[in-house]
């Protein structure tokens, strides 16, 4: 066994449209590692974290991959998009020594056998939506579910299995609409899903906008419909920019907030005892990315394994309920390329928090 | 016959690189493309890969924009014709690397001369932004026709050359580079001839070219062809190296990035085409390494981005305001301090 | 048939088109007096909208002191665009201005993102909430009230021009600098003018614009559709402004609901380049004179 | 040479003109323009001609040209501090080679433009300074009737009418006219020399004009300077550069004898010409 | 360069235009303008501004479609078919408004003008082989020899064209449109804005052309001193109509052509005529 670090690339959006969560990933992945160097490193080897920014940007990611792995020996990896994650699964494949972990959710990626050096540091686009289509189903069988998501790769992502699995479930889905990338005036779309009263919306593709005005507009027209989203909308600090609009606003989160102390949490202590401020769900993802990676090339080390992408990836599988401290409220079991578990929770403006709704759900 | 220069004959007053000078530079050159891969790390060599395509597809549009006057906002979308190409056709057909490249060309080329069809009649900037449709309606169709993969795209397999997999920057190399070479050479001959001085005449005034014989639909089509040829094999050629295509591959930013890298490298010479194209891929890396030079660089880097973004912008402001001609002006200028340097005699 | 649901997208997609034409009002303007295609209309709103932001939200001023003060920034922005990028490059060809708007978007989008970040952002609420009814059909407030906004500065821009000779100044200073200088015109003050009044209406735009689908640092995106609107209008024409506005909008609106939200774009670009193949200057927008 | 007085409404005194920071147009040029007269200017191609009344009415910098030299008195002050509209509206027209309308504006619009001219004059016993619109449809009834049309599509002849109308919309004290009979047929060139000649006698406008066709020139001039490569190489009253040998020979085509030469017996392109040597 | 007489009669003229009408919406730029052009002959058109010439120009050589009437060009009948193809049988021209392509040097503007004659492919041109280094070499020698030699430019044969004096343009509109091989060269006004001695040149050169390449000239002029000298048939358009054409003397007679177009001549002492009474001239000359 050498000594020499094991290192952490990172392709991180630090700046760009997606720098609110490449700063939060990049702090989630840097803390992880400072917590294992400061318990000792894995084995007596040191992590070693190097990040850059790539501002999401698909060339200047690949860029950044070729320069890090040209002067390092890098054996972990963290990209930032669904694009990245496909441009680069050829080179890794070739590479080799790799196994990456990544900002996207996307259904593509959930497939060992097309992306075996990867995998996603929670559920797939299509499974979060399973957990919330699991939730109406439970709340309200029957029920009519719109979809409302942007004409992009991330937005078409889960829509139609999604739509299938609601069949299954007994829901219905009485309208899709699908908006143009970074249309702002969506009052056309509006009276169309007013027209569809649906009991749920889920929206998926964005981060914020249209999404308020959605609301607003809907709420206006007398629309009766609890509005949902996924992932990279249910940030906090995201959700609370909605304002009054944002009121009850639902979604799935796979991670336990920054502020929750329902349960006991270890590991979130830590994270708060160490940033005593709001940490974003972002930084959570970073931060149990960092976890597995050290988790997998422990249990590769303690076998005996080389670092490789192969070993890696069957050091991660082969984790069975693990607890992950408490960043996911029940153990986790990673099968294949996901973790397909979440939890819906709920805004309360008056709190300013994200509140649970559900209990944990497990595809 | 009075000539008034010291040509030996009119072949050599018109030829491409005349001086001693000037051809042992190129021996230089030449000498250093050949020497670069097995000097630089694959870092480097990934970005030699990616200027010499971006190279090709410049000169593309500088044929279309800054020989024949045709803004186009296009660019983006013929390469992305070109990689659709490629890569259907490796993946569906399996046919060899450059009858594909080829095939990407010529789809590409037919896309351009559609597009350019309404130049008869379409001037100027109303072109220009017509051509913004076309980039649309190419990324609708590659985002909505199952055969083109939909939003997902298509992963490509390694091209193979007599049977060994270009899987390596280090391979892609000495194809991508002699093929750039080959289609710089290419267009720097068009412009000796009728064909490039009619692209010329177009630009400058294209009634009166009408009528002094040149048949204006014709040249322009050419022009929108030839152009998006270039994109198209350069786009073949993108395909090949980044093994995906997406229809978010090709967005209109990249388009413009071209048209800047030929506004600052300077419009209607071939010089220009390649120094543009070159300098524009390279100063992000080079701002980058910048960065990480300044003291506790981690606090700024949330400012890289932005500051990229705004230097971007900066450099097609400053060179318009301050150096019309662009760096192809400028290198001329040196040259001229230099002379004949070093081989004065 | 559903003819109220018909009713009710016609009704929102010419709204909306009011918001396009305002900011096709603002673009329109500019180019008319300095031949200036200005792709960084976008950014100009987005400005607007920023400078809005952070008057009313960040600082906290009434809505009486925020909104002028956004505006006049905004105006201010023009004025030193045109000082330090668009005068310099007069007399040169028009893709070279063209290309220098390019690299102002450029530089905007950065500023923006440097001092704000490129975090999405809501603007404070200040317009009416009250749902405006036609007959059935329910047309949103901020909609509605945006296009009312529009509507009345293109009226007051087509009255200006018709009574003012500042018009004719203005289409002089664009037909040939020198001679318009060789009658007296002060044609840096008209350049000047033209990019400030610009600015301010892009502001005004940017402020609706924001107020209804947040800010960010890729709303200048918006200024994509308000270049199709002006081809399609004409690039010089107030009039074309608007019914382009109004037209693209309802295109939009049309093949958004009836055909899906992937449509929009392709339909209007389907529409432009229908438009451009039977009037290649738009609908309104005045011939080049060719003669040999 | 004369000395510039207060009764010459224009001075030029050795001006120096470089383009493009490399081209030297102008090579110490002066000359003046007496008040209430017509000074005539010609010279072959690129003496400088052009160059020397866009330097006087401030033109120069929109074509990267800068005055590196000498002195400009209008009216006895200095243009050197003055924007180039700020001249035309204190009495200074340019009517510039090639006729330069607003080819998308109409006719009266083109006029409507020029009233600009008028911004900021000192008012006189009547109020306000009014553009005389009537007077220009006066000299120039062709463009009363086509008022309405757009000017690019006017004639050559018409164009060059508008030109001058709109420096008539000034009411200006100098017009600087370059090459006003280009391109018009014989009668039109006869009709607007007239009516140049008119509108100095009648309103007492001095003019500087430059032109190549001498004969016309030299009838309706006063005075007259003849440049070359930059430089005034003759000067004198309008007679005496008619009778001058030289002028009579390159300018007004007339052998030895007085009579003037066909074109057909003309046998060699260069001669050289006698104040050059 | 000697011009063929289809049908072999010497008189069969070389240019016919018959009964050409043009309308720019409500405007008649031509109204049945008919008039020959005899093979090796100098014809002038005149008349007064905005009479047409130019349009007749464009019409001839195809920019301008007419409304009515027939353009036939050695025998045949040309009004249907497009310029480039006219240029390329033997119709040259230059501009009124110089027109040369600024971003070329004068040589390259030359050799532009003999496009229609020259054979290279695209295939050729990228590769600059065979016939395309060929075709260019002879160009270059013909252009040299011929054309740049005979005009006397050969000291500006690589300056851009932006960089030339009005005159000297003007030198190179005539050279390109003699690049053009022409048959016809038509020339639209091609000493406006020279002085006389410039103008002589000019006028030595039209000659030259006829007389050395026997080249039909057909020229649009208004230097009457010129016109009279050189033409050997004047045809006179005014709005848009043929209102004289013959010999030169006799056109210079007509009292329609003398009232619309020539004026009374007279006008040497305008300035006596007008002068005399204002206190102007009292000032005296300086
Ligand atoms: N914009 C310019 N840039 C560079 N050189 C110029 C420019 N304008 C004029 N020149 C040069 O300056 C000289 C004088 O030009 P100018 O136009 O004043 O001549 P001119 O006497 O008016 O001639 P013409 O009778 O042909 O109009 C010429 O040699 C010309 O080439
Ligand atoms: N493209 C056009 N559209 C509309 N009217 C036109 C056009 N071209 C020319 N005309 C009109 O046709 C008439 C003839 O113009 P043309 O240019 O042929 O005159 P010309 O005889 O050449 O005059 P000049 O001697 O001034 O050059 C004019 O009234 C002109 O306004
Ligand atoms: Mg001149
Ligand atoms: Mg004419």
């Amino acid at each position: 066994q050498g000594t020499e670090d094991i290192v952490i690339g990172g392709s991180i959006p630090m700046t760009g449209v997606f720098a609110f969560a490449g700063v939060g990933i990049n702090a989630g992945i840097q803390d992880y590692v400072k917590i294992t160097n400061d318990a000792g490193g894995i084995k007596g080897r040191k992590l070693k974290y190097v990040p850059e920014d790539t501002g999401y940007k698909v060339d200047v990611s690949v860029a950044t991959f070729k320069k890090i792995t040209s002067q390092n020996k890098v054996n972990l990896y963290y990209g930032d998009s669904t694009g990245f994650s496909k441009t680069i699964n050829p080179e890794l494949e070739r590479n080799g020594a790799i196994m990456m972990a990544g900002a996207s959710f996307a259904t593509e990626l959930n497939d060992p056998k097309k992306y075996p050096h990867q995998f996603l540091v929670g559920p797939d686009y299509t499974e979060m939506f399973g957990i919330l289509l699991k939730h109406i189903a439970q709340e309200k069988p029957g029920a009519k579910v719109a979809f409302v998501y942007s004409d992009s790769e991330f937005g078409r992502d889960p829509i139609d299995e999604s739509e299938a699995l609601a069949k299954k479930l007994g829901l219905s889905v009485p309208v899709k609409i699908m908006t143009p990338a970074g249309s702002v005036d969506v009052s056309t779309e509006v009276i169309k899903l007013r027209r569809a009263a649906p009991d749920y919306t889920i929206f998926h593709g964005y981060i914020l906008a249209p999404i308020p005005e959605f609301i607003t507009q809907g709420k206006q027209m007398g629309m009766t419909s609890k509005w949902m989203g996924t992932f990279w909308t249910m940030d906090s600090s995201t959700v609370m920019k909605m304002g009054p609009a944002g009121d009850g606003f639902m979604g799935v989160m796979p991670y336990r907030y920054y502020y929750d102390t329902s349960a006991k949490a270890p590991m979130l202590d830590k994270i708060r005892a160490m940033r005593p401020e709001y940490q974003s769900t972002a930084y959570m993802q970073g931060f149990l990315a960092a976890m597995l990676f050290t988790e997998s090339a422990k249990r590769c080390l303690e076998a005996g394994k080389p670092l490789n992408g192969t070993n890696l990836k069957a050091a991660l599988n082969s984790i069975k309920d693990f607890d992950t401290g408490g960043l996911i409220g029940v153990p986790v079991t990673i099968k294949g390329n996901s973790i397909p578990v979440g939890r819906v929770y709920k805004a309360d403006m008056k709190a300013q928090k994200m509140l649970p709704a559900s209990d944990w759900i497990t595809l | 016959m009075r000539i008034g220069t010291l040509k030996e004959s009119y072949i050599a007053d018109a030829a491409l690189f005349d001086s001693r000078t000037q051809k042992t530079w190129l021996a230089v050159a030449a000498a250093l493309l050949v020497l670069f891969p097995f000097m630089a790390s694959d870092y480097w060599l990934y970005l030699a890969c990616l200027v010499s395509i971006n190279v090709a597809s410049a000169t593309g549009l500088n044929i279309l924009t800054g020989y024949t006057g045709l803004v186009s906002l296009g660019q983006a979308a013929f390469m992305g014709l070109g990689a659709y190409t490629v890569a259907v056709m490796e993946t569906r057909l399996g046919t060899p690397f450059l009858l594909n490249l080829l095939a990407g060309g010529f789809v590409a080329m037919l896309g351009g001369i559609v597009v350019g069809i309404p130049s008869l009649r379409v001037k100027g900037l109303y072109l220009a932004i017509a051509t913004i449709a076309a980039s649309f309606i190419a990324h609708f169709i590659f985002a909505n026709w199952s055969f083109t993969g939909g939003t997902g795209g298509l992963s490509i397999p390694p091209a193979s050359l007599l049977g060994m997999p270009l899987d390596t920057s280090f391979r892609l190399y000495w194809v991508i580079v002699p093929i750039t070479i080959v289609m710089l050479l290419g267009a720097a001959n068009l412009f000796r001839t009728r064909i490039g001085r009619a692209f010329i005449a177009i630009r400058d005034r294209d009634i009166s070219a009408e009528v002094l014989g040149i048949p204006l639909l014709r040249y322009k089509l050419l022009s929108f062809g030839l152009s998006s040829f270039y994109a198209g094999v350069a786009g073949g050629l993108w395909a090949y190296f980044f093994r995906v295509v997406t229809p978010e591959s090709f967005p209109l930013l990249m388009s413009i990035f071209f048209l800047a890298a030929i506004i600052v490298g300077g419009m209607g010479t071939i010089l220009g085409g390649i120094l543009g194209a070159v300098f524009m891929t390279m100063v992000p890396e080079l701002l980058k390494l910048v960065f990480d030079l300044l003291p506790n660089s981690a606090e700024y880097t949330v400012f890289l981005s932005p500051v990229r973004t705004i230097i971007f912008g900066l450099l097609i402001i400053g060179f318009l305001v301050f150096e019309p001609h662009g760096l192809a002006e400028m290198w001329r200028r040196v040259r001229r301090f230099f002379h004949l340097w070093p081989f004065r005699n | 048939m559903d003819w109220a649901y018909l009713f009710e997208i016609c009704l929102t997609g010419l709204s909306g088109g009011g918001l396009y034409a305002l900011a096709a009002l603002a673009f329109v303007m500019v180019y008319k007096a300095t031949r200036v295609v200005n792709i960084a209309i976008g950014e100009l709103l987005m400005v607007g909208a920023y400078l809005f932001f952070t008057f009313a939200s960040m600082f906290a001023l009434p809505l009486w002191l925020a909104i002028p003060a956004a505006v006049l920034g905004t105006g201010l922005l023009g004025a030193v665009i045109e000082r330090t990028m668009i005068r310099p490059l007069l007399g040169e060809p028009p893709i070279s201005v063209f290309m220098v708007t390019v690299g102002l978007a450029s530089v905007l989008v950065g500023l923006v993102e440097m001092i704000w970040s490129a975090d999405q952002r809501r603007l404070p609420e200040f317009m009416p909430t009250q749902p405006i009814m036609v007959g059935e059909a329910f047309l949103a407030p901020k909609v509605f009230w945006g296009a009312v906004v529009a509507v009345v500065f293109i009226a007051a821009v087509l009255l200006v021009f018709r009574f003012w000779r500042g018009g004719v100044a203005l289409r002089a200073t664009a037909s040939d600098q020198a001679a318009a200088y060789s009658v007296g015109i002060n044609v840096p003050r008209v350049f000047s003018l033209a990019w400030v009044v610009s600015a301010m209406i892009a502001a005004v735009s940017g402020i609706i614009v924001g107020s209804i689908g947040g800010i960010s640092s890729s709303m200048g995106v918006f200024g994509l559709s308000v270049l199709v609107v002006v081809i399609v209008g004409g690039l010089d024409s107030v009039l074309g402004a608007l019914v382009g506005g109004l037209l693209i909008g309802l295109v939009e609106a049309l093949a958004g609901s009836y055909l899906g939200g992937e449509y929009k774009l392709l339909a209007t670009f389907l529409v432009l380049v229908a438009i451009l193949m039977v009037r290649p200057y738009g609908l309104f927008g005045t011939h080049e004179i060719e003669r040999l | 040479m004369t000395q510039p007085s207060t009764d010459h409404v224009l001075a030029v005194n050795n001006i120096e003109v470089i383009y493009n920071k490399v081209v030297q147009a102008l090579r110490g040029l002066s000359l003046v323009v007496p008040r209430g007269q017509i000074v005539a200017l010609l010279g072959s191609n690129g003496a400088g001609k052009s160059t020397t009344l866009k330097a006087v009415s401030g033109l120069l910098a929109l074509e990267d040209g800068t005055l590196d030299a000498g002195t400009i008195l209008f009216n006895g002050q200095s243009t050197a501090q003055h924007a180039p509209q700020q001249l035309v509206r204190a009495g200074l027209s340019h009517v510039m080679e090639g006729r330069r309308v607003f080819e998308d504006l109409t006719v009266e619009e083109n006029l409507i433009a020029a009233t600009y001219a008028l911004t900021g004059r000192p008012h006189t016993a009547h109020g306000a300074p009014k553009p005389d619109f009537d007077l220009v449809y006066e000299y120039f009834p062709r463009l009363h009737e086509r008022r309405k049309g757009l000017a690019g599509y006017l004639s050559g002849g018409e164009q060059q009418m508008l030109a001058i109308g709109r420096a008539l919309i000034a009411q200006p004290q100098l017009i600087l006219l370059d090459e006003p009979s280009l391109g018009l047929s014989p009668k039109l060139v006869e009709d607007i020399f007239t009516i140049i000649a008119r509108i100095n006698a009648e309103r007492g406008t001095s003019m500087l004009l430059v032109e190549q066709n001498a004969t016309v020139a030299l009838a309706v001039a006063h005075s007259g300077y003849i440049m070359e490569n930059g430089k005034i190489v003759i000067d004198g009253s309008a007679e005496r550069l008619a009778s001058d040998p030289d002028v009579r020979e390159f300018y007004l085509g007339m052998g030895g004898g007085g009579e003037a030469k066909s074109f057909k017996e003309i046998k060699h392109y260069k001669r050289r010409k006698r104040w050059l040597s | 360069m000697e011009t063929k007489h289809p049908g072999g009669s010497p008189a069969a003229p070389l240019l016919q235009v018959d009964g050409v009408t043009l309308a720019f919406g409500g405007v008649k730029a031509l109204t049945g303008v008919g008039f020959d052009v005899q093979p090796g002959s100098i014809t002038a058109v005149i008349g007064p501004n905005g009479a047409g010439k130019t349009s007749l120009f464009n019409t001839i050589s195809g920019f301008y479609r007419p409304t009515g009437g027939s353009i036939r060009f050695k025998g045949q009948d040309i009004t249907r078919i497009p310029a480039p193809q006219r240029a390329r049988m033997g119709l040259g021209r230059s501009f009124q408004n110089i027109a040369l392509f600024r971003g070329m040097t004068v040589l390259d503007n030359i050799k532009l003008g003999r496009h229609a004659h020259l054979n290279t492919n695209v295939l050729d041109a990228l590769l600059y082989f065979g016939r395309a280094r060929r075709e260019e070499a002879a160009l270059r020698a013909d252009i040299e020899e011929r054309i740049i030699d005979f005009l006397e430019i050969d000291h500006i044969r690589h300056a851009p064209v932006s960089a030339l004096s009005y005159g000297l343009q003007k030198r190179v509109e005539m050279a390109r449109a003699l690049a053009m091989q022409p048959q016809i060269l038509m020339l639209d006004e091609p000493v406006a804005g020279m002085n006389r001695e410039e103008t002589e040149d000019m006028a030595r050169f039209i000659l030259d052309v006829r007389d050395e390449w026997g080249v039909t000239v057909l020229m649009v002029e208004h230097d009457m001193g010129m016109v009279m000298d050189l033409s050997d048939h004047v045809v006179v358009l005014n709005f848009g109509q043929v209102i004289a054409q013959g010999q030169p003397a006799a056109v210079q007679g007509n009292p329609e052509v003398i009232k619309a177009y020539l004026g009374s001549g007279d006008v040497h002492d305008l300035r006596r005529k007008l002068h005399a009474s204002t206190p102007a001239n009292a000032a005296g000359v300086a």
